[in-house]
């Protein structure tokens, strides 16, 4: 266990080499942000001035190990377009991104879990018909029309939600369900036809060939098998829902990093774009982690050393 | 003495992991195993699963590495070929599969399959192929039209004679069978079983039957190694085997395959417990904790073969007799005919 | 009045292919107590029929098309759902050929086994799984303390096979369907298996219905056989009459064809039936066996036999039977 | 691959199983009647994409007041007309997403093929870079590299297809790994068949079928993800429209002319849905264990 | 099962219990702008919605007007001692929010920090030509130029922010941005990032008092999200607003629009290179945009059309001039007489960046397709723009400035050859830049503009486009008038009676 974990957090640190490589070398290969760190106006000295200060004049590789060098002394820069450290931004962000992935999630779960179980069970059924048709619909909507369409409906018709905004639930209410709505649409795919296979297995047999009744059956049987890979699709989704939501972010004026980092990228604002990219790698990876951890409480087989 | 191949020593160790990232262990599939099959013969190693019988028929083509040993087939040591040297061997070594859906790739014809070994060994004309692809499925009991159909338009039978028609392709000498039969239903098992014997007889192959079939192994094979536990226990002429098993397994195993004759009833020996993990195999004998005669010399000492009497070889405590000597099976006298039907079933 | 009793049952099955015929008017009777052997080769319809008498067949794409299954003189095909559910695993229990995917990976064996007697004794968490200790105890489990918290995948084939005896004969039912138990296990296991099954027989006077394709343990461990060829019964008769002497051509080359492992048993060579089973979706008209039957006459290409009892309790469906 | 008319037979019996869905018929046929229409219109009308009428601008569709026959779903914000652009984005984000699919599969495959069968160091080297992809934010990447390397089709095409390639890749290594111990390939090493044959005749067709419909499903995947670039300014470059562009662009005027966003938005989704429903359809069909009925 | 279920009702009657703050509370003003500030020490950015937080939180010693003269601010009375050298003297009494006065001293520090390396403020370059801050007691100090500078006043009143030294030093520059210490009408109550920067009256402000106790800054990038809480009554105050937004908003009865500093967009020509070098051809694509038409398309005609390059609303512009008319015959003319009878292709680049650019440069590019330039559009972000404006990349540009009361904030930087390059070098135009900027008296400074007018009409190193007025849009509740220059300074909003 302790060796499987040290293995995993290895596998982070060449993760995190490889992301800050590429995102390094790519954000600096587009151009230099000290044409817009300054205003339109400034003269040509002035430009020449600054970037000479902020050492992007030096060779890329020179720029990368000194980026590196500090890095690993946990220094991760000073963001060149809000002039705070770059990684106390992000932390600043995070939780918002956070909870809004994770509020899009435990909604998309909620609805979709459930009713991917009924479509299965209830194989071929109108029910099945109509929730899996209203599932390709809703992976089929594009989250930045869908946002604009709830705004429209929920805030200003109906006067429901606040249209923007972090802070009270109500604001969480219309982003967690734009977001959501393509997830659960998947997830409720995802689990129909996992729940499907699992139904087909021999020990769902055994299990109605013991008499136990059919919720039994589903909600134990099936259920905690059909769970292991819907955790494993769950946990990639909400890893990449923490920096993926851009556009979500962008129409709920919801603070979180994606917007943050795509904003960064539009400034060329190097140090942060790398410390952004980098923290939303690991935390991927922490994720997926934590998700293999999940499985020993739903898989014994991981748990105890299995391999008859 | 007059030898097609010869294994000496094969161990095939392999490491597995134990669970969640724990440490590896290592499974002992095959721990020591040596024998021989002279020309003509059909030499069956049969035991139950996880014995190690297989791995040892792949280890003897090479299609795993062994772990040491050596392999001697026409005078050659295999396992010392290189790439190329083993892609020539392979013409004369053949192998029939145990599984006639997934031994037979569902995207190609027949005459895809078959053309294959020919593709990579002999240098001939379409049509060349065309007509060996025909002849083969002739000999095999199929139609030559076959040849364009895909293997899902066949049934379990019909496929394990494409797999055979592919191991006899190239017309080798050896063909390694890995529980050729133990998928097919009953009635189709006999045709297999028939075509298998006619063939051996008919292109005067060597064949290394491997099998967990009792029975089965009985109708095919000349001589016969039992195995356990990634070790042979016993090995002895068909005839002398089941008539007059040796070594305790033997007895028990052969006393516990039942017999479709409701009026034999037979006392069977009843082996306790389970066969122990081949990752820890237990010391002395391997069988000991499992035998109903296990001495005390049992647990400490793992027992040498021994030659209680001629043409059989025992591994058991219970069993006095020469060790044997540098030959480790004896085969057939040289000049020997092959055997024909009426002595391989007597 | 038998235990069990099948008349004329139908069973077809509807696929995009089109309709095929899985079961096809068998009827058969299994008395309290009695070990009946159900033989055929795969694809003939006696585990569809098995899984029907717990009404454990999918319906749809399954479809009972006649028939009925009486169950202590209840007929199970038109009993409420519940009554059907209080049936499994208590008056009827089954195991299955694959010990290794039967039982659940994620539960412990305790668990699952506890299961039938909290569903069906009622019985408390703790009073379960001290019940299911003993029970492993009894199907010859070592150390079943431990083993109720294990999981499956930490036994051997041999042992998950005996705890699905465990759970099947936990409530003592008075039927057990036992599909291909030994199949997946090897020589010296099947046979510690057959052993403890027939010893349950005797203790707990639980019939037994086994379905296998193996002629060889039908011999060993039944009284009486059926055999079934593409969804019919062929020939039923008690195992030493039937292995005595077979009536049914497709019964006759069954016997011939398999080789025989017991010292004094000597054969020239094996049978060949000739040909394949054909295709549930495209049965011949008449008997299903006669384009395979050495002895098909005119008739049987026209008209499917009927089973008829031709010697005392030996029933055959074949217009030209082989001689006795 | 396949020669010959026995492969098109194998072909042609996965198009009978995929008739026998009612969903991957409607799927299809509905897919082929998108791209039989982005195809063919030229035919039909040579009207331009790009032609203005700033004084018509935003004329509702023809049957809603105000609308004419000459724009049947009306025009957008410099009047240009809204069907015409509908029917020439459909090119363009169809191109774009079978394009940038194929870009990603092949890599994918490639890649996935040589990790699955060599294994060893090559594997792991492969499934390292793998995972670095992985963990990078799917929509930065995309964002950095056009930055780099600006907006053009062929780029975002490029961009798409290499930032997927992962998920192909482990599929195929996947099956790889799978169908690596099936017997099938043991039996061609044994009659001497060299690596490269191997994977080329044994494993590379029966790794296709998963890699298919994970596929389809991709293209639909793409044609909402070239939108979100255009959301953000990075799709394809106009004045070429694509559904995702006009999508994006509309946007803006959502309040005061629906169909800007909704007739393009439904051209998307119903192009979704066709493919979504054949790529179920597909696995369905291409599923060996759904093909076998039970007995 | 059941558990889900239940856990859904929960969470939906939590959804519901919450209801929105629909009644706010009367004292507070909400701003809603495209973006949330990155900073508050308005010295460190140069971003547009960063500065209009931070314009309420600092004061400047002087008030910029629309007509680029300056009134009172901190200072309350100035004297000029010579065409170099200005005396200033602070209000009495005035103190930063922190308590710290606000003396000459302090006025020292805040010009030494903002030139000094240290800060790196983008503003540095605004105030180069003036050399220091000299005190000569605690109310009084003098500052000097190089030359004669006619903006000088205005600049300092855009840009000289005073802070207060001692918590400057205190904190440092870092700290700084995030908690500033000002002495504007507001005081910094909490910036909850990413969501909103509060701020409360300052009661000590020397100034007159705000009307509202309270204000409050978003960042809403969604154009359509903005209008939406302005429509829902969230937000008082919207920036952004689309050109065809505005006849919605006003019909919507709910607000009301204002002017502000207007975009004033212009096609950009590179006058290095062919075919641009050759003055008829950049006529001809004067000629050739159908300005009118797009400003009634796009703009409802509620764009001002630009005549030269200063617009028509700035000090200095030549209002003689007439806007070029649209005369697609006499464009193809003036292009066949340079050597393009069949017309040429042309790369059009323009920032992906700006509102609503996109339609504009398509419209446009439709216009040069009728007079037979092909052209071929370039979205470009922010970066890759200003990377290939710098490595002179760019054929034709669509960029946009300020319409800033004061003419040499943007002539000079835009054409002066010593500013950044815009693809565009004249001696006569440096010249007369020159000349702009140290002449001080208006009547003559004003000629001298009219002339860079003139000469830039007729050399057409652009073709001139339109004024977009930015325009706010306020909540009916709030009597709010834009300043045409400066930022949003809310401390003039009052409730509507």
């Amino acid at each position: 266990m302790a060796r499987y974990i040290l293995k995993r957090l290895w596998h982070t640190v060449y993760v995190a080499v490889g992301i800050s490589l590429i995102s390094f070398f790519f954000i600096h290969l587009s151009g230099d942000p000290v044409l817009l760190m300054l205003p339109p106006d400034a003269s040509k000295e002035e430009v020449e001035t600054l970037r000479e200060q902020l050492g992007f004049n030096d060779p890329l590789a020179v720029q990368y190990l000194r980026f590196a060098g500090h890095a690993l002394r946990g220094d991760l820069g000073v963001s060149l377009v809000h002039r705070v450290p770059a990684l106390d931004l992000i932390f600043e962000r995070l939780p918002a991104s956070l909870e809004l992935a994770g509020a899009a999630m435990l909604f998309a779960l909620a609805v979709a879990v459930p009713l991917g179980i009924l479509a299965a069970v209830r194989r071929g059924s109108l029910l099945d018909l109509g929730s899996m048709l209203a599932a390709l619909f809703g992976l089929s909507m594009p989250h930045f029309w869908l946002g604009i369409m709830l705004v429209l409906l929920f805030s200003v018709h109906l006067g429901w939600f606040p249209t923007s905004g972090r802070g009270s639930f109500a604001q969480l209410v219309l982003p967690a369900l734009a977001l959501g709505l393509s997830l659960l649409a998947m997830f409720a795919r995802l689990t129909r036809s996992v729940m499907l296979e699992v139904l087909g297995q021999d020990y769902v047999r055994t299990a109605r060939a013991k008499g136990l009744r059919e919720r039994l059956v589903i909600g134990k049987h099936a259920l905690k098998n059909a769970l292991i890979p819907l955790v494993t699709v769950a946990g990639m989704q909400f890893g990449f829902l923490i920096g993926g939501t851009v556009i979500i972010e962008t129409v709920f004026a919801w603070p979180g990093v994606g917007r943050l980092v795509v904003q960064a990228i539009f400034s060329r604002d190097y140090p942060l774009v790398q410390a952004a990219v980098l923290v939303l790698a690991v935390l991927f990876v922490l994720i997926n982690l934590l998700v293999d951890l999940l499985y020993v409480l739903l898989d014994p087989q991981i748990s105890y050393g299995g391999g008859s | 003495m007059d030898e097609l191949l010869r294994v000496e020593g094969l161990v095939k160790h392999y490491r597995v992991r134990r669970g969640w990232g724990g440490r590896g262990a290592r499974v002992h599939a095959v721990d020591g195993v040596s024998f021989a099959i002279a020309p003509n013969e059909t030499y069956a190693l049969v035991g139950e699963s996880g014995c190690g019988k297989s791995t040892t028929g792949f280890a003897v083509l090479r299609l795993i590495e062994p772990t040491a040993g050596r392999v001697w087939f026409r005078g050659r040591n295999v396992l010392a070929l290189d790439p190329e040297g083993l892609r020539r061997m392979r013409r004369e070594m053949q192998i029939v599969f145990q599984d006639p859906f997934g031994s037979l790739n569902p995207r190609l014809t027949v005459e895809r399959t078959l053309e294959e070994p020919l593709l990579n060994h002999e240098r001939l004309s379409a049509a060349e192929r065309r007509e060996r692809v025909a002849e083969m499925l002739e000999v095999v009991g199929l139609h030559p039209e076959h040849r364009r159909r895909f293997p899902h338009e066949f049934s379990g039978g019909q496929r394990q004679r494409i797999g055979i028609a592919r191991a006899l392709m190239l017309r080798p000498r050896l063909v390694v069978g890995d529980e050729p039969v133990s998928a097919l239903d009953v009635s189709v098992r006999a045709q297999i079983l028939n075509l298998i014997v006619k063939l051996q007889r008919r292109f005067g192959i060597s064949l290394l039957f491997i099998s967990h079939d009792l029975a089965v192994v009985r109708y095919v094979s000349h001589r016969v190694g039992v195995m356990y536990l990634g070790r042979i226990v016993e090995t002895a002429p068909v005839r002398e085997l089941y008539e007059n098993p040796l070594h305790p397994y033997t007895r028990a195993l052969l006393s516990a395959v039942p017999v479709p004759d409701p009026r034999r009833r037979r006392t069977r020996i009843l082996l306790p417990g389970d066969v122990p993990s081949p990752i820890d195999p237990p010391p002395g004998c391997r069988f000991h904790p499992r035998c109903p005669e296990a001495l005390a010399v049992c647990r400490e000492e793992d027992p040498r073969p021994r030659r209680p009497a001629d043409g059989r070889i025992v591994c058991c405590h219970l069993y006095g007799g020469s060790p044997p000597g540098e030959t480790v099976s004896p085969a057939p006298e040289p000049g020997a005919s092959p055997p024909t039907p009426e002595e391989r079933r007597t | 009045m038998p235990l069990l009793s099948i008349r004329g049952l139908k069973i077809h099955f509807r696929t995009p292919q089109g309709t095929g015929v899985a079961v096809d008017g068998v009827s058969l009777d299994v008395a309290a107590g009695e070990v009946v052997g159900l033989v055929g080769e795969s694809g003939c319809g006696k585990s569809v029929l098995a899984l029907s008498i717990l009404r454990l067949l999918p319906v749809p794409p399954a479809l009972f098309a006649g028939g009925e299954i009486r169950f202590e003189g209840r007929d199970l095909l038109r009993a409420d759902p519940r009554d059907i559910l209080a049936l499994r695993g208590n008056r009827i229990s089954m195991i299955f050929q694959e010990p290794m995917t039967a039982l659940n990976p994620v539960f412990t064996i305790g668990d699952q086994l506890a299961e039938v007697y909290r569903v069906h004794r009622g019985q408390s968490r703790s009073q379960a799984l001290a019940s299911a200790a003993r029970m492993l105890g009894r199907v010859g489990v070592p150390a079943p303390e431990r083993r109720v918290r294990e999981y499956p995948f930490q036994l051997s084939g041999g042992m998950r096979q005996r705890v699905m005896i465990a759970i099947a004969l936990a409530c003592r039912p008075a039927l057990l369907l036992a599909d291909e138990p030994t199949t997946a296990l090897d020589v010296s296991i099947q046979a510690q298996i057959l052993d403890l099954m027939l010893s349950l027989n005797a203790e707990l006077h639980t019939a037994i219905l086994l379905i296998t394709h193996d002629l060889a343990v039908v011999a060993e461990v039944t009284r009486r056989v059926a055999v079934m060829y593409t969804g019919r019964l062929v020939e039923e008769a008690p195992t030493a009459a039937l292995f005595e002497t077979p009536l049914h051509p497709y019964t006759r080359g069954l016997l011939a064809s398999i080789p025989r492992a017991d010292a004094s048993f000597q054969t020239e060579s094996l049978n060949e039936i000739p040909g394949v089973v054909p295709s549930a979706f495209a049965l011949p008209p008449g008997c299903h066996f006669a384009p395979r039957c050495p002895r098909a006459a005119e008739i049987c290409r026209r008209e499917a036999p009927r089973l008829e009892e031709l010697l005392p309790g030996h029933r055959v469906a074949c217009w030209r039977p082989v001689d006795g | 691959m396949l020669e010959g008319a026995e492969s098109l037979r194998l072909w042609g019996e996965t198009l009978r199983a995929l008739g026998r869905s009612p969903g991957a018929v409607i799927g299809g046929g509905l897919l082929l009647a998108i791209l039989a229409t982005s195809l063919l219109f030229p035919w039909f009308t040579a009207a331009d994409p790009l032609a203005q009428d700033l004084l018509a601008r935003l004329t509702p569709p023809c049957w809603q007041e105000g609308g004419s026959l000459a724009h049947p779903l009306g025009t957008d914000n410099l009047g240009r007309d809204v069907l015409v652009r509908i029917l020439h984005g459909s090119r363009v984000s169809l191109f774009v997403g079978f394009a940038a699919v194929l870009v990603a599969c092949g890599s994918g495959i490639l890649l996935g093929l040589l990790s699955g069968y060599y294994g060893g160091r090559l594997d792991s080297l492969i499934m390292r870079v793998a995972d670095v992809f992985m963990a990078y934010p799917f929509m930065l990447l995309t964002i950095s590299v056009i930055a780099v390397l600006g907006n053009s089709i062929l780029n975002l095409i490029l961009v798409l297809g290499l930032s997927d390639w992962v998920t192909y890749a482990r599929t195929v290594r996947g099956s790889v790994l799978s169908i690596k111990e099936k017997e099938f390939v043991t039996a061609a090493r044994s009659v001497g068949t060299p690596n490269r044959v191997i994977l080329r005749r044994h494993i590379f067709p029966n790794v296709l079928s998963p890699v298919l419909v994970l596929g389809t499903v991709r293209v639909a995947n793409i044609i909402i993800w070239e939108s979100g670039l255009s959301f953000l300014g990075m799709g394809v470059p106009p004045p070429m429209p694509t559904w995702g562009r006009m999508l994006a662009e509309g946007r803006v005027y959502i309040t005061d002319a629906w169909w800007l966003v909704t007739l393009p938005g439904l051209a998307i989704m119903l192009t979704i849905l066709a493919i979504n429903l054949l790529g179920d359809g597909l696995r369905d069909a291409l599923d060996p264990r759904l093909r076998n009925i039970p007995r | 099962m059941r558990k889900t279920a239940i856990i859904l009702a929960v969470l939906w009657a939590a959804a519901l219990a919450v209801q929105p703050a629909a009644a706010k509370d009367p004292d507070t003003l909400v701003v809603v702008q495209e973006a949330e500030p990155v900073g508050l020490d308005i010295m460190q950015s140069s971003i547009q919605t960063t500065m209009s937080v931070g314009y309420n939180l600092h004061d400047t010693i002087l008030k910029p007007q629309e007509d680029a003269t300056v009134k009172p601010g901190l200072v309350e009375k100035w004297e000029k001692l010579n065409d170099l050298t200005w005396k200033f003297t602070l209000v009495k009494g005035a103190t930063f929010h922190n308590g710290e006065p606000i003396d000459a001293a302090a006025v020292k520090f805040s010009f030494e920090r903002l030139m000094g390396d240290a800060l790196k403020s983008p503003h540095r370059g605004k105030l180069n030509l003036f050399k220091g801050v000299e005190v000569i007691d605690e109310r009084t100090f003098t500052m000097s130029t190089s030359e004669p500078y006619a903006p000088g006043l205005y600049m300092l009143a855009q840009y000289l922010f005073i802070v207060p030294p001692k918590y400057v030093q205190q904190v440092g520059d870092a700290e700084y941005n995030l908690k500033p210490v000002g002495c504007g009408p507001y005081r910094l109550e909490r910036w909850v990032k990413g969501q909103e920067v509060v701020m409360t009256a300052y009661e000590k402000y020397y100034g007159p008092k705000p009307a509202y106790k309270r204000l409050i800054f978003r960042g809403v990038p969604e154009e359509a999200s903005r209008i939406a809480a302005l429509l829902t009554g969230e937000a008082d105050v919207v920036s952004g607003i689309p050109m065809h937004q505005r006849p919605k908003i006003l019909a919507s009865g709910k607000a009301y629009l204002t002017d502000q500093m207007g975009s004033m967009n212009y096609l950009g020509l590179n006058t290095y290179e062919k075919p641009f070098n050759d003055v008829r051809v950049r006529q001809a694509v004067n000629h050739g945009v159908n300005r009118e038409l797009i400003n009634q398309a796009l703009f409802q005609g509620k764009a001002i059309l630009c005549r030269g390059p200063i617009s028509p609303r700035t000090f200095g512009a030549d209002p003689t001039l007439k806007p070029y008319p649209y005369d697609p015959e006499k464009a193809k003319k003036l292009l066949a007489e340079a050597g393009y009878p069949n017309g040429f292709e042309a790369r059009l680049a323009y920032g992906t960046y700006m509102p609503q650019i996109q339609e504009q440069a398509e419209a446009i590019a439709a216009d040069l397709g009728k007079i037979g330039i092909r052209v071929k559009l370039e979205p470009y972000e922010r970066a890759v723009m200003w990377e290939r404006y710098k490595n002179r990349q760019h054929q034709m540009f669509i960029y946009f400035w300020d319409d800033a009361p004061e003419p040499d904030r943007y002539m000079y930087s835009l054409f002066h050859s010593k500013s950044r390059d815009y693809y565009y070098k004249n001696e006569t135009v440096d010249r007369l830049l020159e000349k702009g900027r140290t002449t001080l008296d208006p009547a003559e400074r004003a000629k001298v503009y009219h002339q860079i007018d003139r000469f830039l009409y007729e050399d057409a190193p652009w073709v001139y486009l339109y004024v977009i007025p930015e325009v706010y849009a306020v909540s009916n509740a709030v009597e709010y008038k834009g300043l045409r220059d400066g930022y949003l300074i809310m401390s003039t909003a009052r409730p509507r009676k």
